[in-house]
């Protein structure tokens, strides 16, 4: 049966470790790709946290928030891509196929979110650093365009392992490699569909907003807005 | 072993087949026999502990086959073997809950990183230049015999240093066995962000010689003097569980968090206040609160207890700290002392947090003690929602190698490199090195360089040829973290009493062997004192040997026999105590010390030569330099500047604009000690009068990754040392900026620092 | 085939010689089909058009145009269909952008028919050596009757040189 | 106007043996300073199809595009050359439909432009993808994949547009060709005989031929119209579609077309005045076709105006945070000085030159026309890159620097562009003959027809019914 996977982070609870950021090199086999080309804006994040100043010395604050793809409903990168390369799989999910892509790079321009990374070159892992490769994610090749898969892999495996035991798949039975590993807890993975699950009681917080709303995109990615403490004393 | 043998004789077969088969030796592809049983595809998951840091969380490994190449009896070839990865948090360790930081996750590129020393290496060229020739184990083992021997038979009145990375548990009681097996051995502990000041200031003020264990989960009102609980400081992944639950864990309740530092940290930018204090003046400001708090009686000065007794004038309320007095010294409002010493007391319960650059001033000591005597006033000592200490076990190897001095002569880096030099009391015939990395992590006038060119033989057990390990003369490069047995002993972190142990997860990849196994084996062929302090056969046995008593403790695990035990412990990744089980106990401090003034900070150069304090910080990546060749690392944004595989210095925009300086133009950062240079980055988030720089960057020689990039503040440093622990003050250096031309900076965001300036929903 | 054709420097000699052929076609046995025309330009002016003025390739056209639209549609629905995604409630058969690629194909429809049409009623291309003279091409009008009665061909011949031929030729592809 | 200007025009009182000759010249001599310049526009191309070469072999990465402007010079080119396509067809078209007599020296050199612009910038969308080799993915065809193109993306629109629009220009532009190739087939030798007469289809010049071809010339020109203008709607829909700040604009449609139109008839101007000179067509490129294209010009010069002032003002208005980022970035900011540029060569220089009639001269025009080509390549420059610089986080800004790869390639398709005009000049007359000598004769003749022979063809025609009986 489908599914509506989304996605709630508390910035609240965010501290901008960047420990998603880190687990997601590491799950998703996403390349390096050296000081010279990240000094072009050539980085490949698929999760990446914005970081914003609010204010002057000495009263400032710091605004993090932690964006992975928000696996739109109405995502804008689908309807453009000429290979439907990028299309809408049956679980909602804003799914990138590599083998399909040509690389016209239109998706990437359409995000109002800019969390599509391109593959400018071959990328490069010196031996044996490739010996890290997660076998369960394809290593994508030169001129293709990757994205954030909210770690589909472990959905599928999950949703396997859910087959083979003759079950349905419980919530929080296994999550991305961002939610997993964040040190804060900030981040919340589930179905949207289950009224149960803890994402649809967070996704339903006063304190959820979606990210640029006003492009009408449709998030799945919820985010509860930070709070004041002690009746903003 | 029957299958090591064959294993031998079949991979000697491939040897024969390969030099009978063309192609240059390594090209072509021998088969091994596969050394594991998995099934290609399915991932198992073993435990391990993560040494990227202090803070000892456990881990777990995902295990897949893979096809390796592989050393195995000097032949090259592949072999299909267990290769680890992922790491996640071990879920079951009461440290991380499950959880993981950016640099346990990157880990694995420890293991597989291609700068790692893959066999023996023995010194061709000179001393310094980072020349080796491969040597088998056998040769590398009897040189240092060598070496070894007459000191131990005291045939050569030379003595024997150990210079590592601060140790826990068995590897520690390892390393000190072996060293008492040498007269006058020294064991020098090395790390250049350490604690030992607030260590010395709890135990002086609460009678434990530890870094705290921080109940945030349960406060209401938090602040923190410098301390980057969040990113680099003590036990951060706990911390930061624990900061989440404080923020949103309880409904209707979140705990306030108020920052005290001159330079925003990744921390400080998640208060809810950040409060610039003048670098050395948090002392002040702490008992500024207190004095409020006395004064107002919202406390009684015996509320502060051991601690309070310990500060100058407590008990007539701090006459000398009131908020005027205080603001004139930190700069800080005096409405805003009033404000947050009302709102700890009232909000409670409250705790308060020191750590970092504070303590790495002259008056590191005066400003801890200052600290937890607010927090002995606030009540928040060993209470829930307050500052815990973590229990220690009844074990001989659990206490931080800085806990027991009376083990053997423990001095810092600093001493030895004095020692070497004058030869008093005695000359230094071999160092062994173990992890640590001075030479690029102390301040050039610790002579630290001069000093080990001095010594007449340097073995390296490091598995990287860093600064300090190019001047070894033998390299016996020790296994990845994931490739050998794993042991530690949390000092924070965790409020049950705990000890990690884990088996390897991998094979080796490369010729290499375990540290402790190669000190056993030494130990061994040395005979006498040392091998009588080091009966173990393999170091497995040692850890077996040293838990064996937790069986009969209420914990984690039940068994009935010593091998279920050991066992469980093995699938666990560790012991832990029952809740509650073991209490802290905490040392009566020796009552000879006596109540400490206020100290002013001595900071190094003339404020009118060099206006502005110079913070080199722990970087959010690379810790103390240490993760620099992990590619990971160096790619992952720092979160608050968003800079990628180089360093910046970090200064206020009105400054900037003052000096006429830009975004991305390069200075040159002057002390009276030395001269770097490196592209301005302007933070709103920094004092107009101090300038940081992140530590990591700025090696000479670790790896392709992490050689010749950026530059390394701490080359700049003055030597100067907090007055009562020899550890260095890295905080108390004052610079001069000069604009010299342009820079480069490698930023992930190129856009406008300011929030909502263009697009952000809110 | 075989025929006699006269070439005229100029256009109202031209226009004066069909007419007169025309005129007498009876008595000099001439098929009115069989008179040829051939000129270096259009000659738009009476006398020359003849039936041929009529065509229907202006009609054409748009139906040809109707077809490649009904063939734009046929495309993009079918393979929409067979390639059927979540669209997040929108058709799967998105009838604006279909009528995009419709309009285009409409149009392409519309040139392709021209352009056939064309060479077909205009009986191009023909590569088969016909009656022709270059001399068409510097300027000269061609005006001249296929298979001529053998009887009548001497009467032909003068009289195209009365009307004003510059020279009478012969052709004949035996 | 039309009329008036026809009354001049057709003072090219010349023998119909000399307009064949001049205008057969080019096709049949061959000077050595041609081939001189043959050879320098290729070796002036080379490296633009070497950099391409490197793109591939390297990967994209040696373009200076990156996160967040995944676009920048290709398809600026794309659009650039698109535009200029719209010189023809469309020009000649639309003077067509009104019998613009004046046209008729000037419509085959229009056409060329059309198809060989277009030729060059349906190059583009394949140079600027990441795996070029597959560009055919985009083509509906039933493939091994088992998958159709996506007809939603505005890039298939794009496809399909591009297709019929070359399609329909390479036929407006070869059906008068035929009777021209006719001409020179009766008057080559040997091989050349032998292609120009396969070419020619063995068109013998009957009424029949003539009038069919004059018929399938006015559909064509009807149809021709609504695809062009379509071509650069859709162009302009590759940007409107997408949620981008000051793309996802209505005005860009009828924006792109007149932009499109204007700078089309800059370079019609351009390659006139080129032409004229090196192959002494003076007495058939006149003043006075300079004189009314000039007029169009100015007419578009404000047109011009009139789009970029309505899409900059409404922005401006709306205020929107993320759209006046974009929107100072070029009033202001980095893109101030292309963007002044810009307003110069598109409006402040021509329209003077263009506006006064002393000005209006050839060489007054060509001036106006180079700058406003210029002017345009700006536009199509300011429009897709500095809104990809600015989209709505601030946080992901980013900026542009063009590498050699992207100015060799830009280089590379500006010289095969004029290569390729340079070649049809040697294979095909730069006038249509055979309209100009339509042109020429029209109104005297028809006199004539009055004058004399009229009773004549009166007795003619009412004898016609009998005739045919």
């Amino acid at each position: 049966m489908a599914h509506r996977w989304g996605m709630v982070i508390d910035l609240d609870r965010c501290t901008g470790c960047e420990a998603c950021v880190a687990a997601c090199h590491a799950e998703n086999n996403i390349a390096t790709v050296g000081d010279a080309e990240a000094a072009r804006g050539r980085a490949m994040h698929w999760i990446h946290v914005e970081r914003y100043w609010d204010g002057e010395f000495p009263n400032v604050r710091v605004g993090f928030r932690p964006i992975p793809c928000q696996q739109c409903d109405a995502a804008p990168c689908e309807p453009v891509c000429p290979t439907y390369a990028s299309y809408h799989n049956a679980d909602g999910l804003n799914a990138q196929v590599y083998n399909r892509c040509i690389g016209t790079r239109y998706c990437a321009n359409a995000c109002p979110y800019t969390v599509r990374f391109f593959n400018w070159f071959n990328p490069v892992w010196d031996k044996p650093l490739n010996l890290q490769f997660n076998p369960d994610v394809s290593v994508r090749e030169v001129g293709v365009m990757e994205k954030c898969t909210f770690c589909i892999q472990r959905i599928k495996a999950a949703e396997i392992k859910a087959e083979m035991e003759k079950r349905e798949m419980k919530d929080g039975e296994f999550s991305p490699a961002c939610v997993q590993t964040c040190p804060a807890g900030a981040m919340v993975f589930g179905d949207l569909d289950d009224p149960a699950s803890m994402i649809s009681r967070f996704s339903n917080s006063v304190r959820g907003t979606k990210l640029l709303s006003e492009v009408g995109a449709f998030p799945k990615v919820t985010y509860l807005e930070r709070e004041s403490s002690h009746g903003n004393e | 072993m029957k299958r090591r043998d064959f294993l031998k004789l079949s991979a000697m077969s491939g040897a024969a087949f390969a030099l009978e088969g063309c192609g240059k030796q390594g090209t072509q592809l021998i088969r091994f026999i596969p050394e594991e049983n998995l099934i290609p595809g399915v991932a198992v998951w073993r435990p391990s502990i993560c040494t990227q840091c202090s803070a000892g969380c456990g881990i777990q490994a995902r295990i897949m086959e893979g096809d390796a190449e592989v050393v195995r009896n000097g032949q090259l070839g592949t072999v299909k073997m267990g290769l680890a990865k992922k790491l996640e948090g071990n879920p079951e360790h009461p440290v991380n809950h499950g959880k993981l930081c950016a640099r346990g996750q990157a880990g694995l590129q420890v293991s597989y990183n291609p700068d790692r020393i893959k066999h023996p290496l023995k010194r061709v060229g000179q001393r310094g230049s980072g020349q080796f020739a491969q040597v088998s184990w056998d040769e590398a083992l009897q040189e240092l015999l060598a070496h070894l021997g007459p000191l131990a038979s005291q045939k050569n009145p030379a003595t024997l240093a150990f210079l590592a990375q601060p140790l826990r548990g068995q590897r520690r009681e390892l390393i000190g066995r072996f060293l008492s097996g040498f007269d006058g051995a020294e064991l020098v502990p090395f790390e250049v962000f350490d604690d030992s000041v607030l260590r010395k200031a709890n135990y002086l003020s609460f009678g434990f010689n530890q870094l705290p264990t921080l109940d945030l989960a349960h406060s209401n009102h938090v602040i923190s003097f410098g301390a980057d609980f969040l990113g680099t400081w003590n036990s951060p992944v706990a911390q930061s569980l624990a900061y989440g639950a404080m923020r949103q864990g309880r409904s209707g309740l979140r705990g306030k968090f108020v920052q005290v530092e001159s330079r925003m940290s990744q921390t400080g930018a998640n208060a809810d206040e950040w409060i610039p204090a003048r670098p050395g003046t948090e002392g002040v400001l702490a008992l500024g609160f207190a004095h409020v708090i006395l004064n107002e009686h919202l406390r009684a000065a015996e509320a502060g207890g051991g601690a309070g007794d310990l500060i100058d004038g407590w008990h007539d309320g701090l006459p000398d700290y009131s908020p005027e007095a205080v603001a004139w010294k930190t700069g800080v409002a005096p409405e805003t002392v009033t404000r947050l010493a009302r709102g700890i007391a009232s909000h409670t319960p409250s705790v308060a947090l020191v750590g970092g650059t504070p303590l790495a001033q002259t008056n590191g000591l005066f400003t801890a003690l200052a600290v937890n005597a607010l927090n002995g006033l606030l009540g928040s000592v060993m209470k829930p929602g307050g500052l815990l200490f973590t229990p220690r076990l009844p074990l001989p190897s659990a206490e931080s190698s800085e806990a027991m001095p009376e083990a053997q002569r423990v001095v810092s880096v600093r001493t030895l490199a004095q020692e070497i030099l004058s030869g008093q009391p005695r000359p230094v015939g071999v160092v062994l090195l173990y992890g640590a990395n001075p030479v690029f992590a102390t301040p050039p006038e610790w002579h630290v360089k001069e000093a080990l060119h001095g010594v007449p033989f340097i073995a390296s057990f490091g598995n990287f040829v860093d600064e300090t390990s190019s001047f070894a003369d033998l390299i016996l490069p020790d296994h990845s973290y994931l490739e050998s047995w794993v042991d530690d002993v949390p000092e924070s972190g965790t409020t049950v009493a705990t000890v990690s142990v884990a088996p390897p997860t991998m094979l080796p990849l490369h010729d290499t062997r375990a540290m402790p196994d190669v000190l056993l084996d030494l130990a061994h062929r040395l005979g006498g004192r040392t091998s009588q302090a080091l009966p173990w056969k393999s170091y497995e046995e040692m850890l077996q040997t040293a838990l064996a008593p937790l069986r009969h403790l209420p914990g984690s695990i039940h068994a009935d026999s010593d091998d279920e035990f050991w066992k469980k412990v093995k699938e666990q990744g560790g012991w832990w105590s029952a809740n509650g089980s073991i209490a802290p106990k905490p040392k009566d401090a020796p009552r000879t010390f006596r109540p400490l003034k206020n100290q002013e900070p001595q900071f190094d150069g003339s404020t009118a030569e060099f206006p502005f304090h110079f913070l080199p910080y722990a970087s959010q990546q690379f810790f103390d330099g240490t993760l620099a060749n992990l590619p990971w690392m160096q790619e992952m944004p720092d979160v608050l500047s968003t800079g990628m595989w180089s360093s910046w210095v970090e200064i206020n925009p009105q400054t900037a604009g003052r000096l006429g300086i830009e975004q991305g133009d390069l200075l040159e950062v002057a002390s009276q000690h030395g001269k770097l240079r490196a592209p301005a980055l302007l933070s709103p988030g920094i004092s107009p009068n101090v300038i940081a720089m992140p530590v990591g960057q700025g090696h000479e020689e670790y790896g392709r990754y992490a050689s010749g990039r950026g530059a390394n503040p701490i080359k700049i440093l003055a030597p100067q040392v907090e007055s009562t622990t020899d550890s260095l003050a890295w905080a108390g250096t004052r610079v001069s900026i000069v604009r010299v031309g342009k820079g480069e900076l490698i930023l992930f965001s190129l856009g406008p620092t300011e929030w909502g300036q263009q697009g952000v929903t809110r | 085939m075989n025929a006699i054709y006269g070439l005229f420097a100029d256009l109202n000699s031209a226009r004066g010689a069909v007419a007169a052929l025309r005129a007498e076609h009876s008595r000099l046995r001439i098929e009115p089909q069989a008179i040829v025309i051939m000129s270096s330009e259009p000659l738009e002016e009476v006398g020359f058009g003849w039936k041929e003025q009529r065509t229907v390739m202006p009609w054409l056209a748009p139906l040809g145009g109707l077809l490649g639209g009904a063939g734009g549609y046929a495309l993009a629905a079918f393979t929409q269909r067979t390639y059927p995604l979540p669209t997040g409630g929108m058709p799967i058969v998105a009838m604006w952008p279909t009528g995009i690629i419709m309009y285009e194909l409409t149009m392409l429809g519309a040139i392709l028919t021209t352009i056939v049409t064309f060479l077909v009623s205009a009986g191009l291309p023909n590569y088969r050596t016909r009656l022709y003279d270059p001399e068409v091409t510097n300027g000269k009008i061609l005006v001249g009757i296929s298979d001529p009665d053998p009887d009548c061909r001497a009467e032909l011949e003068q009289r195209l040189y009365r009307e004003g031929a510059e020279q009478v030729k012969e052709y004949s592809n035996k | 106007m039309a009329t008036n200007s026809a009354a001049q025009a057709n003072v090219i009182d010349l023998k119909s043996d000399q307009i064949r000759q001049d205008l057969l010249r080019p096709v049949f001599h061959t000077s050595r300073r041609y081939y001189a310049l043959v050879f320098v526009l290729i070796a002036l191309g080379l490296p633009g199809v070497f950099a391409y070469l490197y793109q591939i072999s390297n990967g994209m990465g040696v373009a200076g595009i990156t996160r967040p402007v995944f676009w920048g010079f290709y398809i600026t080119n794309f659009v650039f050359w698109i535009g200029i396509s719209h010189a023809g067809t469309l020009i000649s078209a639309i003077l067509r439909l009104v019998n613009a007599t004046w046209r008729r020296p000037v419509t085959r050199c229009a056409e060329a432009i059309t198809v060989f612009a277009l030729a060059i910038g349906a190059q583009y969308p394949i140079i600027h993808l990441g795996r070029s080799w597959l560009f055919f993915w985009l083509i509906p065809y039933p493939s091994e994949r088992g998958i159709w193109p996506n007809f939603r993306s505005p890039l298939l629109w794009d496809f399909f547009a591009i297709s019929t629009y070359i399609t329909g220009s390479l036929i407006f532009l070869l059906l008068p060709i035929i009777p021209d190739w006719a001409m020179v087939r009766d008057r080559a030798t040997g091989l050349r005989k032998r292609i120009y007469a396969i070419l020619s289809l063995g068109w013998r010049g009957t009424p029949r031929e003539w009038h069919r071809l004059e018929v399938a010339m006015r559909v064509m020109a009807v149809v021709i119209i609504p695809v062009a203008v379509s071509v650069h709607t859709i162009v302009s829909w590759d940007f409107a579609m997408a949620p981008v700040p000051m793309w996802h604009s209505t005005v860009f449609g009828p924006y792109f077309v007149a932009g499109a139109i204007f700078s089309g008839i800059a370079a019609l101007i351009i390659a006139m005045a080129l032409i004229r000179k090196f192959l002494h067509l003076e007495d058939y490129l006149k003043p006075i076709h300079f004189d009314n294209l000039g007029k169009l010009l100015l007419l578009f010069s404000l047109l011009w105006l009139y789009f970029i002032f309505s899409e900059r003002l409404t922005v401006w208005y709306g205020n929107q945070t993320s759209e006046m980022a974009a929107f100072w970035s070029i009033q202001r900011g980095p893109f101030a000085v292309p963007f002044w540029t810009m307003v110069f060569c598109n409006f402040l220089i021509p329209f003077p030159i263009l506006a006064i009639k002393k000005l209006r001269t050839i060489t007054g025009t060509v001036i106006a026309s180079s700058t406003i080509v210029v002017g345009m390549w700006l536009e199509r420059f300011l429009i897709v890159v500095p809104p990809l610089e600015h989209k709505y986080l601030p946080y992901d800004w980013g900026n542009y620097h063009p590498t050699w790869v992207e100015i060799a390639i830009t280089a590379g398709t500006l010289m095969g562009m004029i290569l390729f005009y340079v070649l049809f000049v040697k294979f095909v007359p730069i006038i249509s003959i055979w309209e100009l000598k339509g042109g020429k004769r029209t109104e005297p003749v028809a006199d004539q027809a009055h004058a004399s022979v009229s009773s004549a063809a009166m007795r003619l025609d009412s004898t016609l019914p009998s005739g045919n009986g």
